[in-house]
């Protein structure tokens, strides 16, 4: 008989730093927060080796409540720096907090890049298409005709899908979440955190304050059943209150189109199997919208090639075969003598 | 020297005139190898034991049309008995391959210099490429000079006949020709040259050999044309130089070396962040090169993520460097005061060009001081080291690291696009001999919060992700002196400013003594520099003391926070006269810091300064004082 | 006044004891209505002919939990028979809705001042939120105060009762209930609150009356309780002010309202590109509502594109403005170089705040005049205004157009978090009275190359896109000043870096010279600001001239360049003290300038300057000098 | 009989300026230039109502060859100035020259936000794989294993697909184009240039300094038919020397396939007809590389929505009706009269 000792995981509260939450009663943060703090202790995580990195925002504060490694940097500008971290420490566990604006007014450029290099950490974009600390402006997730202090007559710019955006840039693993749906979002935060390479996850997150229910659309819990899909690698996508609706592709329209089992002769068989391998799928997936489609939530895409990290350290390790010392490389070419 | 084909082997037809100091300009169409051709003919004048300096000057545009004026390419060697520090102000012989090259560098050329012209290249089509009207070849304006007008095209093109070669890479081997013919001039050993040229040719033999014929047969029409202007040629005897190993290096090869030196002596990581720009980039390119030595590079999306990169890294526990030019290190600001505030070890070199905005970026000037000094939002204060030669770029980079992991703060590198390109030899440091300064990361919990200070340096403690029982939360919101967690406490806020201000301002207790470089420790004149116009503004001085002129030179290379006896020291000189590739900068912020009446000697042409302007100055000067 | 609620219309009970100037601060929970209650006060003071200036606190985040310290949110009144400039540094009545409003406001009341606090809300729960451990109620700590603790939730209740409303919505109602009994204490009209809160809660009229019923409730209460530590309330009698049509403004609407009344002044369009920061942010949401007077916002992805938008308007011949805070114009430096060198009129508003980088980002600071007027790569020279009242940044905002359209230049426009937020009363101008510059544009195509120059001004000429025969193309590469062509000429860079250095140094010819604020034009002291701290120093000065010291305030309104008699004026006295909000960034500029040793008063607190600061200051160096 | 005068066009060569074009001889850019030219000229442009703006490189200096109007800002930036531009005076025409470096590695943001917001100006992207104006760096859009001056042991990063990534950040109009098809490329330009809103085209330009015959695998002459497909509206979506091949769309493994009609059974009608409304089908065209499939060039995806400025003068337009000037506005609210 052996003993194997096992080491207690931490529990989520273990999680949690000295710090007073202080984001808007109501705001659905709290939740998210929950999640990530489940997520790392489900998953045995070691304080120590985690680090929040994190732009400006309501969302981008979440690494001051956490009891791990943190880093409020400044606005958009959080994957450059998780990016330097993680070239220096690749065994860390980096998380990437970040929000519509933080992410993809400011930051869209370094949130790309990052996904397209697939440095191994994860980016939790909280969605509330608001700019929420600088006092409720419309953001590049905002709807047209959102009505905000700097809108007052309506926004007019088409709106980002983060997930479609993601997808273009070449992203290898893109999820989707409800900010009160908390254990299918600690599930997700589990796949990402696995995930090796950039995990971009958009949450859909309500601020109470500057932009309630704006995804009660489809997170009310009335239509929630007949307005999100959940993507399952393997599994039909089906989806309903009575659970008889799917997706069909429609490879004349080239286009995706939602059916019921049992009309106009549908069948099971016709409906699109969810392959999370599958690129082209993820982007159709991604790029449904409420009402005439439901939306989807869960990993839509995960797809593992090597990180960037791991080629970096890759070709430094091959280089150091036989490699000369700093005083040697100083050296190198053309030297000459000075005879005293 | 076994096996050398110095000329002076060969019994000379006559005697050589001896030399002290000689500047030759090599100037030809890009395509015409110039820049090869001046550094062989720099390193056989080093090998000769001469002190060198020289000085490159590359066509803005990628590849040029062949013959324009604007597709000229040059590269200047100045070479000596003496010591010297500067590519010279005027070149006493210009190499010109094509009328271009004529055009576009006699005016700087000595009156009464030497032209050594390529006559096969003034053809009609060249000399309008060249906007010339007339052929200067044959009408008056090039009285005064000593013009060697020579076949060169066909000479070279007989002397590689037998190798078989295309037209086209026959003519290639021109610049070899007038090198053979130069080194005949100067007395130089071809030995150094035919093995490189064997080297680099190892696969393509036929034009190895060709290029050493051309070369050879360069030469021997030094020995036996008996060219009117010439007679026997001229030597330049070997400086007095200190022993040991050498090598030429430009500023940009000293500063990449030194920033992994550097990394090496801290005992950290170099994460090297960087988005290409001229002239920075070459930085890059080099440490990029180094991963066999563990130097991790990242070329960023831009500026931006680059520092930001480098900052993360920092956080982790590597060293962080980012390197640009001014554009880029104006868009890197906002991310410095959060190094700044952050605490965080970080080094920014900036390789500064001719601006504002896109300027003339191949150009060097010196303005990007303010920028480095004031250019951030709030009190946000940090280091600003200035090189003043290819060489010292490595111990600046050094000292860059140094004191950012010492005392936890961004350090501003100052170079610029002259130092970066222009080369001199330098005595190969061996590099275990150097003084460590190794890095120790906070690692005891007891009573730790992020921004506990050393009481001594008042940096604060160095603790990375990975070490258990540390872990704390940092940013850029201001925070409590004794907790480190957010605050807005206004006593809190005037004392953490101050505490950021002092920490700063208190490695001038550490720093060297402002020295004077030569000259008087009070005087009627100072002239105080920084960067590179070291080597000018020193010649210059040395030159007026030759002449009896009370004057001192004084070289700034800590320009914020300054030398403790900086204030005593300038006030000990009546007069302080302070050049600068800009339109004053180290002048305003030396009239303020110490309120004496110091005045600019301004240059703004994107060229470096010429001792003879800086001499000018001097005499003016101190004439309007006598 | 007809129809008057005031309570002198009432025959008081006894005399009212008359005040000259009287500081009263609410405070309260986020929740709790302070702003409203704090801007009512104010408008009632306006009312009666007080002169005033206010100031709100916010709290940092954006909703804090109910109770708690950092949830505490403030609004000062300064009300007064005379000519006032400050909001006052020490409130001598402080309304306390709760224990952490007490907490966090206490320390800043006037010994012996008087505290009025809603008792109801002294809870066990609510004192643990603010973290007290005794009830300060209770203990000792209020000894020397004239605390009025009054069943303020309760009384508030009882007389909203009639209108049905819930419990939360009744005790919303108590901010009316303090504002109605202060009301009574100063003798203010009830009218236009009334009148208020009809129009604002016209839909939900129980609201409405609620509201007044509690107001007229705290009136009644003050009128018949005869409280001990009150007597029978206080007057403060009007004050002697210019005639005509008020407002209240604070600094960003007075700045938004200057920037689309200055481009129409220039008959021009306002093309308004921003990203929203917290101070700044107001400006934005401001011009984004004048639509109906074709002002274009553009909401930009951040602040470089917002800058980058702004000068793309400009070339096509809009006078583009951006606006951001100190991080985001750190951002926006590159651009504002192009700016620079392509010579477009530009708006850059900075509403500074406390850093550095994210710093204490709802308070302010005077941080960035280092990074406005050194704060670039190069040489590149642009013209810095500061704002030094919310009533002057109209002004400003005006000439700052004025100066970019006609000098064809970037201007910098400095404010700070403090004039966003505070407000005082503006006298309306009408603005068809107002002096017109309108731009013309460049058409004639005789001679015409971008870069061609006023011979007076040494702007360039302004061609815009759409105009026949004057196509031409621009950019950041610098340019040939007889063609406008890309030049790489030495001679001519001097030359350009030349001409855009004079071109704004040349402003100095027009702009007014600099004037004495107050006091002597030349004598022991002069003490010199700029910006928001205008109003303390003035204060200071007036109040240190009435103790019989020989002091002068400067106040600078343009940083850069500055009025030609600058030098001049400030030689004429023997002491120079600069209070700055900041470690010392005027002080150094003049230094370096004027070669004079002038001193700094620095604060570095995210606070304003009291008054008392100053005037202990001048009182200090006056002492020694005497 | 009516006698109608007809305006002469400019020839291409009017729009030439008087300056030096000063790019490498043999580069790519110069055909570009010829096609531009060639553009305005047989489009009926006017030399004062045409502005190209640019950012920095290589492709950046082309407004200085144009005889119209210029503008060679600073790096990355173009696409922010183009906007302020338009916003100021919607009715001229704008063209945004960039490159691979300037428009999707440091700009990349401006770019995405500009295609969002869909403001009604060409965007032409010189894809060179390289900065060229730096000395031949590898770019966002080199492939895997560039060697270059700052990647010796070859570059690791995944490059973007440009016209992928414009599709994912919402764009209206994609198209692509070969730089040595000068006449292909002048109608695309064409489209482009009428299309209501942003349009971006990117376009294969060779560097024969630095990256000579990147592009070799699939403009080669001898293989150029066989790996390239041009979409045109309406038609089957068909290539090769021999023109039977054809793309297909596989609805269960949800891709594209290369087929050829008479193999297999495949027939004209298995073969997708371009719509170059479908943003899905644009978005597969975009995807497809060489040597698997051809890559498609041509218009990808033209869909026509408002654009930004007509939206901007759209509700100015409205809030004037009745708006008040600005004396009434600074006297709105609360004021009160002091006596004198
Ligand atoms: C350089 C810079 N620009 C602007 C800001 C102001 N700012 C702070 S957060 C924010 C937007 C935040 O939006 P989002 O990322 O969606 O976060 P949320 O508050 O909605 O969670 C802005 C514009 C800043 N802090 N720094
Ligand atoms: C702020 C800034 N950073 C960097 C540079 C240097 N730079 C100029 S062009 C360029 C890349 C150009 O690449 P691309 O856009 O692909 O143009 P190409 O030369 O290949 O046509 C870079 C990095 C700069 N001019 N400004
Ligand atoms: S403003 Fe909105 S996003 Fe921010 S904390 Fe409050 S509810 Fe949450
Ligand atoms: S470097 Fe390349 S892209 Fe630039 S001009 Fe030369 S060939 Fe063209
Ligand atoms: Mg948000
Ligand atoms: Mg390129």
């Amino acid at each position: 008989m052996t003993v194997t000792t096992k080491i207690e995981n931490l529990k989520p509260t273990d999680f949690a730093s000295d710090q007073e939450v202080r984001w808007c009663p109501g705001c659905g943060d709290y939740a998210i927060l929950k999640a990530v703090q489940r997520t790392l202790s489900e998953e045995g995580a070691q304080r120590e080796n985690t680090v929040f990195v994190s732009g400006i925002g309501c969302s981008s504060r979440l690494p001051y409540y956490m009891s791990t490694y943190g880093f409020h940097t400044i606005h958009g500008r959080a994957p450059a720096f998780a990016t330097g971290i993680k070239l220096t420490n690749p065994s860390l566990d980096v998380w990437v907090i970040t929000g519509d604006g933080d992410g993809l007014s400011i930051g869209g450029n370094h949130l790309m890049h990052a996904l397209r290099r697939n440095v191994n950490f994860q980016i939790l974009l909280f969605n509330n298409e608001t700019y929420g600390l600088t006092k409720g402006q419309y953001s590049p997730t905002s709807r047209p005709g959102t009505r905000s202090p700097s809108s007052p007559s309506g926004s007019i710019d088409f709106p980002f899908m983060p997930c479609v955006l993601a997808l273009g840039a070449g992203a290898n693993f893109v999820a989707r979440g409800v900010d009160t749906a908390v254990k299918d979002l600690t599930e997700t935060f589990k796949r990402a955190r696995a995930f090796p390479g950039t995990a971009f996850v958009e949450i859909f997150q309500n601020c109470i304050v500057y932009n309630d229910k704006v995804f009660a659309n489809f997170t009310d819990r009335d239509v929630s059943l007949d307005l999100q899909v959940v993507a399952t690698h393997g599994m039909p996508l089906m989806f309903g209150a009575e659970k008889n609706r799917g997706l069909r592709f429609d490879p004349t329209r080239v286009q995706i189109e939602v059916v019921v089992i049992g009309e106009n002769g549908v069948t099971k068989d016709d409906i699109l199997v969810h392959d999370e391998t599958n690129r082209t799928l993820a982007a159709l997936l991604a790029a449904m919208e409420p009402p005439n489609h439901p939306m989807a939530i869960g990993v839509l895409y995960s797809n593992q090639v090597d990180t960037y990290e791991s080629q970096v350290y890759g070709q430094i390790a091959a280089a150091r075969n036989g490699g000369a010392d700093l005083n040697d490389v100083i050296r190198r070419g053309h030297t000459w003598r000075v005879e005293g | 020297m076994e096996g050398s084909l110095r000329s002076s082997d060969t019994p000379p037809k006559g005697g050589r005139e001896s030399r002290d100091s000689v500047v030759i300009r090599f100037a030809g169409d890009s395509g015409d190898g110039m820049q090869l051709t001046g550094s062989q003919f720099a390193l056989s004048s080093a090998i000769v034991g001469n002190d060198l300096s020289t000085f490159p000057d590359f066509p803005a545009e990628i590849r040029a049309p062949a013959g324009s004026t604007f597709g000229v390419s040059a590269f200047q060697v100045h070479f000596s008995a003496q010591n010297i520090l500067t590519p010279g102000d005027e070149p006493e012989v210009l190499v010109a391959m094509n009328p271009a090259a004529l055009k576009t560098n006699l005016a700087d050329l000595d009156p009464g210099g030497m032209i050594v012209i390529d006559r096969d290249s003034f053809s009609d089509k060249n000399l309008r490429k060249a906007r010339y009207e007339e052929n200067p070849l044959e009408d008056q304006s090039l009285e005064g000079y000593r013009v060697l007008a020579l076949d060169m095209s066909r000479l070279t093109q007989a002397a590689v006949k037998p190798f078989g070669l295309s037209q086209k890479e026959s003519l290639r081997c021109k610049n070899m020709w007038a090198l053979g013919l130069m080194m005949w001039m100067y007395d130089r050993d071809r030995k150094p040259t035919i093995d490189w040229l064997r080297e680099k040719f190892a696969n393509r033999s036929e034009i190895a050999e060709a290029n050493v014929a051309a070369l050879n047969a360069g030469h021997a029409f030094g020995e036996t044309a008996e060219l009117p202007n010439l007679g026997y040629g001229y030597s330049v005897p070997r400086a007095e130089i200190a022993p040991g190993e050498y090598r030429a290096v430009t500023g940009s090869e000293t500063l990449a070396w030194g920033l992994a030196v550097g990394a090496q002596l801290a005992d950290l990581k170099l994460v090297f962040a960087s988005y290409p720009i001229t002239p920075a980039s070459n930085i890059l390119h080099i440490l990029a090169g180094l991963k066999a030595q563990g130097v991790v590079t990242f070329q960023a999306e831009d500026e931006i993520a680059a520092v930001c990169a480098a900052i993360g890294a920092s956080y982790a526990g590597s060293i962080g460097v980012t390197s640009s030019a001014g554009p880029g290190v104006a868009l890197k600001t906002e991310a410095i005061g959060l190094a700044v505030v952050a605490e965080l070890p970080l080094v920014v070199v900036n390789s500064q060009r001719s601006g504002p905005s896109t300027g003339m970026p191949t150009k060097a000037e010196q303005s990007d001081l303010f920028q480095a000094v004031h250019g951030r939002n709030a009190d946000t204060p940090l280091v600003v080291l200035a090189a003043h030669s290819p060489a010292n770029c490595f111990e600046t980079a050094i000292e860059s690291i140094r004191l950012a992991t010492k005392y936890m703060t961004p350090v501003m590198l100052l170079t610029d696009g002259y130092l970066a390109n222009a080369s001199e030899p330098w005595l190969i440091p061996n590099i275990e001999k150097l003084n460590t300064f190794p890095v120790e990361f906070h690692t005891n919990p007891d009573g730790f919060h992020p921004f506990m200070r050393d009481n001594e340096t008042l940096a604060r403690a160095w603790a990375i992700p990975g070490t258990p029982g540390l872990e704390h939360r940092i940013g850029g919101l201001e925070k409590d002196y004794a907790t480190s967690n957010i605050s807005y406490d206004p006593a809190n806020h005037q004392r953490m400013t101050e505490v950021r201000a002092e920490k700063i301002s208190g490695i001038a207790n550490e720093i060297p003594l402002q020295e004077v470089a030569y000259g008087p420790k009070q005087g009627p004149l100072a002239v105080v520099g920084w960067g590179s116009t070291f080597g000018a503004i020193e010649e210059a001085v040395h030159a007026a003391a030759e002449e009896g002129l009370e004057v001192a030179h004084i070289h700034i290379n800590y320009l914020n926070p300054m030398p403790k006896n900086m204030g005593g020291l300038l006030a000990g000189y009546k007069d302080i006269l302070v050049p600068e590739m800009n339109s004053g900068q180290l002048v305003k912020l030396l009239r303020s810091a110490y309120l004496l009446p110091a005045e600019g000697l301004n240059k703004v042409t994107g060229q470096p300064f010429k001792v003879k302007e800086i001499l000018i100055a001097i005499r003016t000067k101190l004439g309007n004082c006598k």
